[in-house]
């Protein structure tokens, strides 16, 4: 990370915790990394791993209660958004950084035209006419890609299907051309050969704009072909960070390895398929009885005694590979 | 859209037709009719002049014909003739309905202005000091009897100002019509006030949870944008679904509001016709208030094809 | 001081009159409202507050007399006077008024609750269009009575039955403007009256309230000048005059019996014992002083004096069983009769109390109930639909029944012949007592009125003592107005009669 | 940042509670006002169970020398005008009302969940039919139904209880309707039907449990209102008749006569109904609230 | 040839659309709009295709849960299409089903262990305390502990009610189970647990699967067989090999290059088709992918092509008759 001036964002130690009445979920726990501008940067991990509250950490949205943002800062472009007041994160929400939801379905609101919610964005940021702020959304709508913009932005949500409503949030979320854009599981609810055209569209819009891109998923099919660094999470930390080359070439951390294993290949020509899949035994752990040591001991084949004792602390194993585990050297071998 | 309403016609018809079969079997199995009643004030009953009297009033009738008589006439616009008074039903129940609905109307408009914003108040602020004196408030006025709270206001107001609102039918005043309709109307939209409340809370604290009311704060939408565009917006379906069934309770509400202030409306009348089992009256009247109440769940469904673009009644 | 001419008087009326036939009506609710519209042949004093055979008045008619024989009585009627639609009044109007009532004439009542009053009359004969007979089949004095009753007006011939109902017309003081049901009654001044100078309103209107509260309340804050007559409890009275001190209130018998109808056909009051033991438990100070703190009248079936003319003095009263102040006496000897009918503390007789539901029924039915315990009788109250009463009783479905009798003139002859005599119609228990019916027709002649009221007074014992119809009480009720309205007078003896209000004006 | 106390917080979020008896008292801070309604509705429920007991007197016995009596020692609410002891007729009304109360809402939501289950569950013509009854009945207010029907039926406790119940139907029955449907399409049902299951055995095992939640949260805001109701009929003159000591009837008759005059006879039944119904409906909002796992902070 | 255990030929489940006055028709949802395929006993026939294609509907006619609107189902050479209620009963423990939504698919208010025996209960096959040691006997083969069988399901997590709902389909010990997407709501780790378990179970009980899914390496994975559908449709069916290296369908191939690769070297996303799928109620004339398809010609548009080939089919007019594959330019 030699260059801070291209840095978008920083985040540092980020810790979010929710209080429930079973207990403290550590939701994001000691969590850092940064985003260079046009840099895409992917999170995966596995359902309630802490992908999504790390960035509705990024956007203080967390909601409150229960959650609650405990440490860490986040810069965005130099500035610390944690210590920001609400009126002033409200500038930066839509602006400089936006985020595009999970849900295509249920994220646009149902009785306001699209054209309109597109509208909003832009005029909660920027001191334009609404016939001005109109002709941006249409023009929002045709980037993204949506055939005939002006008449699509007079509809309503429903009248669109779940791709087209997925390509009007991402047009909502780029209309004010923010620093950072979250993506968080972008494409999870849609079909395949649908999400190939939405990622593909983030990563062109991107590149024309410059944008930094936090990728949330849980595929890795999908970093792979997106991302440009990783960062696996496991039980709200960050247990592994390296470029797509590296953790694909060699991941470091046994979870990551497994999780690969796991996944079943289309079977190129040739390749013949194996019989059984390499499971990772157990289940992902609640996030309040977190173990002392590492929380991925349970399961890890190549688990010691030191692992259950004590929290493996994030190593450089090269090239900016980081890994938390106390065998990171081993894992290679091992499956 | 068009098939759409007349399917929805179709529907109405079939259930005030419904309703013309139970309410008018209904009155004839309550035991007593006019004739009774009319001979219950003389004390004692003359056999040969009960025969005559139900012969002119024409329920010696098998209850088939009676009930194809009175639809008859009902569609050719005769609604038949009082049995008390003697006079054409139309005629009585006529004058009434302008004074109910004044009532009625005033109570929802009432109940809406004050029941919605305290509502969004207290969904905005749930769990804080205000959200509970605000329900606590709305449940109390959900828990006392109408009637009850209908004399402590005229009880109230006669002692504190030595008069009291009672209907006067040619208000002279503003004072007077104010009198006249707002505080009757006020008692009886204090209580749907509070359902309104209750309803426009919950429905709001459930829109709070949705997707898109993240979407825009993501957008950095304000709190007031976000409460009262994005969220309310969209939890006054339910509201309009409960104001409109507000609308038929509100009636029975008047019943007892319109005996307490003395408000010479179709309500009280009902009551009074039950109570002679003058037929012609409690039919006619009780399928107009059907009606009232049918139209006012379509109007309902209306206003949510208005409100909410998902709905539209194509099929 | 001198009456002024003019005002409206605003009264408030405490229930929708089912029409504005008085003839036809049966409640004082038509009575009152109506009344002014009409005259009468001869009516009772207005401004004496006992009518009486000495305090009758022409009216219509301008002088009476009796036939030597006392089978005909001869009416001669006054000239000049008008209808309110213009046309003249001549005997031929008080012809088709009675054909009526005896339903002799072509045109029917829809109801006709007093056609019994006329049975002894054989007809009806003008002599020319100013003179009326009235033909009797036996004398009775007291047809006089009848005629000078408020149910008693004096029907036009040339307007049907039918249209009395919805527009009556009259000759009285006022004139009928409107009558909207459940809402109001209007009448205006009559200025062809032939009373000179009468009446002094200018109109009269009822607002048709039935929430006595609000009605109540409408008074005190001064919507009204005047209540309904004689419908203000006792315990409202105190309220009305701590809230509105300078009303003029004023509380009179209404001549309404609360009584018990016993069911002596089917058992246990099949039995005479059971029956007396009832009567003898009976602790009628207690219902008097809870319903009316006092102010109510005990006695037989006629009303006691002072107010009533016929009933019996106090200490003849007294020997009647349970009359005697002993209460506790009484009722050991009631236990006695109980325990002889095969009932006591460990048998009780289970009885249901039927009734109407209307407070004035129910609430001394609950009075009956608890004193009954005391008797080994555990009673049950069985409300009853106002509509559903009287053919239940008719139908003889009920045990024991607390009802209410109003007699509409203070007359033996009403009230015996109505509510005693074998086969009239209001004889809900089918009392039947042949040797008492012929003292019924004894009295009936008897021109002597002294003598009568002994006659009278045996009957009324005898009835007690037969326990045909328990009398618990006669009840009393206020009146009250505004300190302004002047020349009311609240009958003592009669809720019917006193409405007349053509000579009552407003002092502002 | 400011410090945050996690021990607080966590106690707010009532992650202490865990275990049968925490966890109720925790669910009782959390909802102060559905604690409150819940001890109401306790104390009302061992009121009229224990209503022998607890009255001090005889509810219908009338004793003319103490009528009208000021609250006292002897009479915590003074008497009425028949020298009845209203703290004893209160004590004894609590079982009218929950009579009327559990009664006319038993009765309304078991036809209405019959009837529901069957149109949700049968469809087709069975379902239209239903459908168009509880259109019908839904047209008509509730209290000029009951009005009807208490005329049609006479006034006593079983008819008014009738009468109040009908009117339910229709609302208790369009809620079980539309859980049923929603139900009918879940995994779990259609799971029970490809093991063969016959479908009454289907809608009673696997739809009606799952109904029975919001079922139970409307029958207690039902429970306030059939007590309100009630005493709306006893002021029309339609309510329980005597010799019943009803709240509703001895509100409405003595706050025609007695306002002013014994206020304690109006007061006290306007306290006792209002309580009630105030204890059923915060009951019932804080049941939604815990009901209702999206309502959960 | 063996005969078949499941038959289907030519299924169609069309929903009608009804409007206007009288609720007349007035069009279909042509869910499924013949579907023709068999399934050998011991044999796992895969059924990949984007959301709304029809895969749940095909799914549910089999087990006559939904009735079909024509077509024919035959189990063991049996046509049970119109069998009724009482005379399907025992054909339903031939045949199993186990949903996608594992929080759904179980009745929250009802104990594991009840809801592993019900279907047992229900069939009477035991009681009491032979019920008891079948259920504990279930809950060891699919990797729950016996003790878990008083849990209530809110208690276990995503991958254990899965195991759940797959010990319930084998309580019957059926001999074909569909699978209607089974593993797409589980995490990537747990899926590999269940998929191994199906994988297990298969071996040791010998019985057939219908595995839907719309995850094509999934479906490689598990299946002998594969066929993919569209709007209603199959469009290719064929062994897996022979499928996954050989596509001949156009909707086939932008489905496998739509896939991410887990391998950042190889080709980036390249998606080969546009716009989105059509509705099923008025499903395009001619052959219904045209208007996505990048090869389609004016016949396409008019002519409905039917599935032809042996072993491998194939419904495109491009294929017609040469049995090559589509041409990627
Ligand atoms: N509103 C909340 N209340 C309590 N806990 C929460 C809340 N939101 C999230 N959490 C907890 O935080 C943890 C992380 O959740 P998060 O939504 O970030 O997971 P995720 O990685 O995005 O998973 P998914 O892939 O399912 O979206 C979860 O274990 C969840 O239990
Ligand atoms: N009961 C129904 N009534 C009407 N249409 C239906 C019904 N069930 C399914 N459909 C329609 O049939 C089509 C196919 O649905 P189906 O559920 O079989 O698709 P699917 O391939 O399983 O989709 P998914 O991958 O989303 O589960 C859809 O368009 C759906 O809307
Ligand atoms: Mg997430
Ligand atoms: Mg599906």
């Amino acid at each position: 990370m030699a260059d801070t001036s291209d840095l978008v964002l920083e985040v540092k130690n980020l810790k979010t915790v929710f209080f429930t009445n079973s207990g403290l979920f550590k939701a994001v726990d000691d969590v850092s990394f940064t985003v260079k501008r046009g840099e895409t940067l992917a999170i995966v991990g596995e359902s309630g791993c802490g992908k999504s509250v790390t960035a509705l950490s990024l956007m203080r949205l967390v909601p409150d209660p229960p959650g609650r943002i405990v440490g860490g800062s986040v810069a965005l472009e130099g500035t610390d958004l944690l210590a920001l007041s609400e009126a002033e994160m409200r500038k930066i929400r839509g602006n400089r950084i936006s985020m595009i939801f999970q849900e295509p379905m249920t994220s646009l609101n149902p009785v306001i035209r699209i054209g309109d919610q597109i509208v909003e964005a832009v005029r909660l940021h920027r001191n334009l006419s609404t016939r001005e702020a109109n002709d941006i959304a249409v023009e929002m709508l045709r980037l993204v890609r949506i055939p005939e913009p002006a008449r699509r932005a007079r509809e309503y949500p429903h009248q669109l299907s779940g791709g087209m409503r997925q390509r009007a949030m991402i047009a909502m979320a780029l209309a004010c051309r923010p620093a950072l854009l979250i993506a968080d599981e972008p494409t999870t609810a849609l079909d395949v050969t649908i999400q190939a055209q939405i990622l593909a569209l983030i990563l062109d819009l991107q590149k024309e704009l410059g944008t930094g891109l936090v990728l949330i998923t849980h595929d890795l099919g999908v970093v792979a072909q997106t991302a440009q660094r990783v960062i696996v999470m496991y039980a709200g930390r960050k247990v592994e960070e390296a470029s797509v080359e590296s953790l694909f070439a060699a991941p470091k951390h046994p979870y990551t390895r497994g999780l690969m294993a796991s996944i079943p290949a289309v079977p190129a020509p040739g390749v013949a398929a194996q019989e059984r899949l390499n499971e990772i035994p157990g289940t992902v752990p609640s996030l309040v009885r977190l173990p002392k040591g590492c929380a991925f001991a349970p399961r890890c084949k190549l688990a010691v005694k030191r692992c259950e004792a004590e929290y493996p602390p994030l190593t450089d194993w090269g090239g900016g590979h980081l890994a938390a585990c106390w065998r990171a050297a081993d894992v290679a071998e091992v499956a | 859209m068009f098939a759409y309403l007349v399917r929805r016609l179709f529907l109405m018809l079939v259930t005030l037709f419904g309703i013309s079969i139970v309410i008018f079997f209904l009155l004839r199995i309550v035991p007593g009719n006019i004739v009774d009643i009319l001979f219950a004030a003389a004390g004692y009953v003359d056999p040969a002049d009960k025969v005559d009297l139900e012969k002119q009033l024409g329920i010696d009738q098998p209850l088939v014909v009676q009930y194809l008589h009175w639809i008859g006439g009902l569609l050719h616009g005769d609604l038949g003739y009082s049995y008390v008074s003697e006079k054409p039903a139309l005629q009585e129940i006529l004058p009434r309905i302008p004074i109910t609905a004044r009532l009625a109307g005033l109570a929802l408009l009432f109940s809406a202005s004050i029941g919605i914003p305290l509502g969004v108040i207290s969904a905005v602020k749930q769990g804080s000091r205000i959200d509970y004196a605000l329900r606590v408030m709305s449940l109390s006025g959900l828990s006392l009897p109408s009637f009850w709270l209908g004399l402590l206001v005229l009880t109230a107001s006669v002692a504190m100002f030595g008069q009291m609102p009672i209907f006067n039918p040619n208000p002279q005043s503003f004072g007077e019509a104010f009198a006249t309709y707002c505080i009757p109307a006020m008692v009886v939209g204090f209580r749907s006030s509070a359902l309104t409340m209750r309803i426009t809370r919950s429905s709001m604290l459930e829109v709070l949870r949705q997707d898109y009311i993240r979407t825009a704060r993501a957008k950095g939408a304000s709190d007031a944008a976000v409460n009262y565009h994005h969220a309310l917006k969209n939890a006054i379906l339910p509201v309009i679904t409960v104001i409109g069934i507000e609308a038929a309770f509100l009636i029975g509400g008047l019943i007892v509001t319109e005996t307490v202030f003395n408000i010479p409306g179709v309500a009280r009348f009902l009551v009074e016709a039950i109570r002679w089992r003058d037929y012609p009256i409690v039919q006619n009247l009780v399928m107009f208030i059907a009606v009232v109440v049918v139209f006012a769940n379509f109007i309902v469904d209306m206003l949510y094809a208005v409100f909410d673009p998902r709905i539209r009644y194509t099929d | 001081g001198e009456p002024k001419q003019g005002g409206i008087l605003r009264m408030y009326h405490r229930d929708s009159p089912a029409n504005a036939s008085i003839l036809e009506g049966a409640t004082y609710s038509v009575n009152v409202p109506f009344m002014g519209v009409f005259n009468n042949l001869v009516i009772y004093d207005q401004h004496i507050a006992q009518n009486s055979p000495d305090t009758l008045r022409p009216e219509l008619a301008e002088s009476w007399s009796w036939s030597g024989d006392n089978k005909k009585l001869t009416f001669k009627l006054r000239q000049g006077v008008k209808w309110h639609d213009g046309k003249p009044f001549t005997s031929a109007d008080v012809k088709c008024t009675f054909d009526l009532l005896m339903g002799k004439s072509q045109q029917k009542l829809r109801q006709n609750p007093r056609k019994a009053w006329y049975s002894e009359v054989d007809d009806v004969t003008p002599n020319g269009d100013f003179e009326i007979s009235f033909n009797l089949k036996r004398p009775q004095p007291s047809l006089l009575a009848m005629l000078a009753s408020g149910y008693t007006p004096i029907y036009p011939c040339h307007v049907s039955p039918a249209d009395m109902r919805t527009h009556p017309i009259g000759t009285g003081p006022y004139k009928f403007v409107e009558f909207k049901a459940n809402e109001s009654i209007k009448l205006t001044r009559n200025p062809d009256y032939w009373k000179k100078g009468l009446p002094y309103l200018d109109g009269i209107e009822y607002t048709i309230i039935p929430n006595r509260s609000t009605a109540i309340l409408a008074f005190v804050a001064g919507k009204f000048d005047m209540t309904f007559p004689t419908h203000i409890t006792i315990p409202l009275l105190k309220d009305i005059k701590s809230q509105a001190p300078n009303a003029v209130c004023v509380v009179e018998p209404t001549n309404v019996s609360t009584n018990i109808i016993v069911n002596s056909s089917s058992p246990p009051f099949d039995n005479i014992d059971i029956r007396r033991a009832m009567s003898l438990a009976l602790d009628r100070k207690a219902f008097v002083d809870i319903l009316f703190e006092g102010q109510a009248d005990i006695g037989g079936t006629m009303l006691p004096p002072p107010q009533g003319i016929w009933g019996m003095p106090k200490d003849k009263l007294q020997t009647i069983p349970g009359y005697g102040p002993d209460v506790n006496a009484n009722r050991e000897e009631a236990k006695k009769l109980m325990q002889k009918a095969g009932y006591g503390p460990d048998k009780h007789l289970a009885v249901k109390i039927s009734t109407r539901n209307l407070a004035e029924y129910r609430d001394p039915a609950v009075i009956l109930i608890d004193q009954l315990k005391s008797i080994y009788i555990d009673g049950e109250l069985d409300v009853v639909e106002t509509a559903n009463w009287f053919p239940k009783v008719a139908r003889k479905d009920y045990m024991l029944g607390l009802n209410l009798t109003g007699n509409s003139v203070d007359d033996p002859d009403q009230s015996f012949y109505e509510n005693y005599s074998c086969g009239s119609e209001r004889n809900y228990t089918n009392y039947c007592n042949k040797e008492i019916e012929k003292l019924f027709d004894v009295q009936s002649q008897e021109i002597d009125t002294n003598k009568r009221k002994q006659l009278v007074w045996d009957i009324d014992k005898k009835l007690q003592e037969d326990v045909a119809r328990p009398i618990i009480f006669h009840a009393r009720a206020g009146t009250c107005w505004q300190p302004y309205v002047k020349g009311i007078t609240i009958m003592s003896n009669s809720s019917y009669n006193g409405f007349r209000y053509e000579d009552v004006w407003l002092d502002k | 940042m400011a410090a945050i106390d996690f021990d607080v917080e966590l106690r707010r979020a009532g992650a202490h509670a865990t275990g049968g008896w925490r966890r109720v008292l925790f669910l009782a801070q959390r909802h102060v006002l559905g604690a409150a309604g819940l001890t109401i509705m306790t104390v009302f429920v061992l009121t009229a169970v224990f209503a022998d007991f607890i009255a001090r007197y005889d509810p219908l016995s009338v004793d003319a020398a103490h009528a009208l009596a000021r609250p006292s020692w002897a009479h915590w609410m003074g008497t009425d005008s028949f020298g009845r002891d209203v703290f004893s007729r209160i004590i004894h009304g609590a079982r009218i009302s929950l009579a009327v109360g559990i009664g006319s809402t038993a009765l309304g939501g078991t036809i209405g969940v019959i009837v529901g289950l069957t149109s949700g569950y049968l469809s087709g013509w069975v379902d239209l039919v239903f459908q168009r009854v509880s259109d019908v009945l839904q047209a008509l207010p509730l209290l000029v139904l009951a009005l009807i029907m208490t005329a049609a039926l006479g006034p006593s406790l079983p008819n008014v209880i009738l009468a109040i119940a009908i009117p339910l139907v229709p609302t208790v029955s369009r809620v079980t309707r539309a859980n049923t449907l929603a139900l009918r399409e879940q995994p779990f049902v259609e799971a029970a039907k490809s093991i063969g299951m016959s479908e009454v055995r289907i809608a009673l095992r696997h739809v009606l449990p799952n109904t029975l939640a919001p079922l139970i949260v409307l029958a207690t805001a039902q429970l306030g209102s059939t007590i309100l109701t009630e005493a709306s009929l006893s002021f029309l003159g339609l309510g329980i008749p005597e010799p019943y000591p009803s709240w509703g009837r001895m509100l409405s008759e003595s706050a025609a006569e007695y306002v002013r005059t014994a206020p304690w006879l109006v007061i006290f039944p306007g306290i006792a109904i209002s309580l009630a119904v105030f204890g059923a409906n915060l009951f019932g909002d804080a049941l939604r609230d815990i009901l209702d796992p999206r309502q959960r902070g | 040839m063996t005969k078949a255990l499941l038959e289907v030929t030519d299924l169609k489940k069309h929903y009608p659309v009804r409007a206007g006055v009288l609720r007349r028709q007035v069009g279909t949802v042509h869910s499924v709009d013949g579907v023709s395929f068999s399934l050998d006993a011991g044999e796992t026939l895969g059924l990949v295709g984007e959301s709304g294609c029809g895969k749940s509907t095909v799914a549910r006619s089999v087990l006559r849960l939904v009735e079909p609107t024509s077509g024919q189902i035959r189990l063991d050479g049996e046509d049970i299409t119109h069998l009724s209620k009482t005379a399907l009963r025992p054909h339903r423990r031939a045949m199993q089903i186990v949903f996608q939504d594992p929080f759904a698919s179980l009745n929250p208010r009802m104990t594991a262990g009840d809801i592993v025996g019900e279907p047992i209960a229900v069939h009477g096959l035991a009681t009491g305390q032979a019920l008891e040691a079948r259920v504990a006997k279930l809950f060891e083969q699919v990797g729950l502990r016996p003790d878990q069988m008083r849990n209530f399901p809110h208690q276990f997590s995503g991958g254990q009610r899965q195991r759940i709902c797959i010990a319930r389909a084998l309580a019957l010990e059926p001999r074909l189970i569909v699978c209607d997407e089974p593993v797409s709501a589980l995490d990537v780790s747990i899926q590999a647990q269940v998929i191994n378990l199906l994988i297990d179970l298969q071996k040791q009980h010998g019985f057939s699967y219908l595995f839907i899914a719309h995850d094509l390496a999934v479906v490689a994975h598990i299946s002998h067989r594969v066929a993919v559908m569209y709007l209603g449709r199959i469009v290719e069916i064929a062994d897996k090999d022979e499928l996954f290296r050989n596509p001949r369908h156009p909707y086939t191939q932008a489905l496998l290059a739509s896939v991410p690769s887990a391998n950042p070297l190889a080709k980036k996303l390249a998606p080969l088709v546009d716009g989105d799928v059509p509705s099923p109620v008025n499903p395009p004339p001619g052959c219904a992918f045209h208007t996505r398809c990048r090869f389609a010609m004016e016949r396409c548009k008019t002519e409905r092509p039917v599935l032809m080939g042996d072993g491998h089919q194939v419904a495109c007019l491009l294929n017609e008759g040469t049995g090559r594959p589509a041409q990627l330019p």
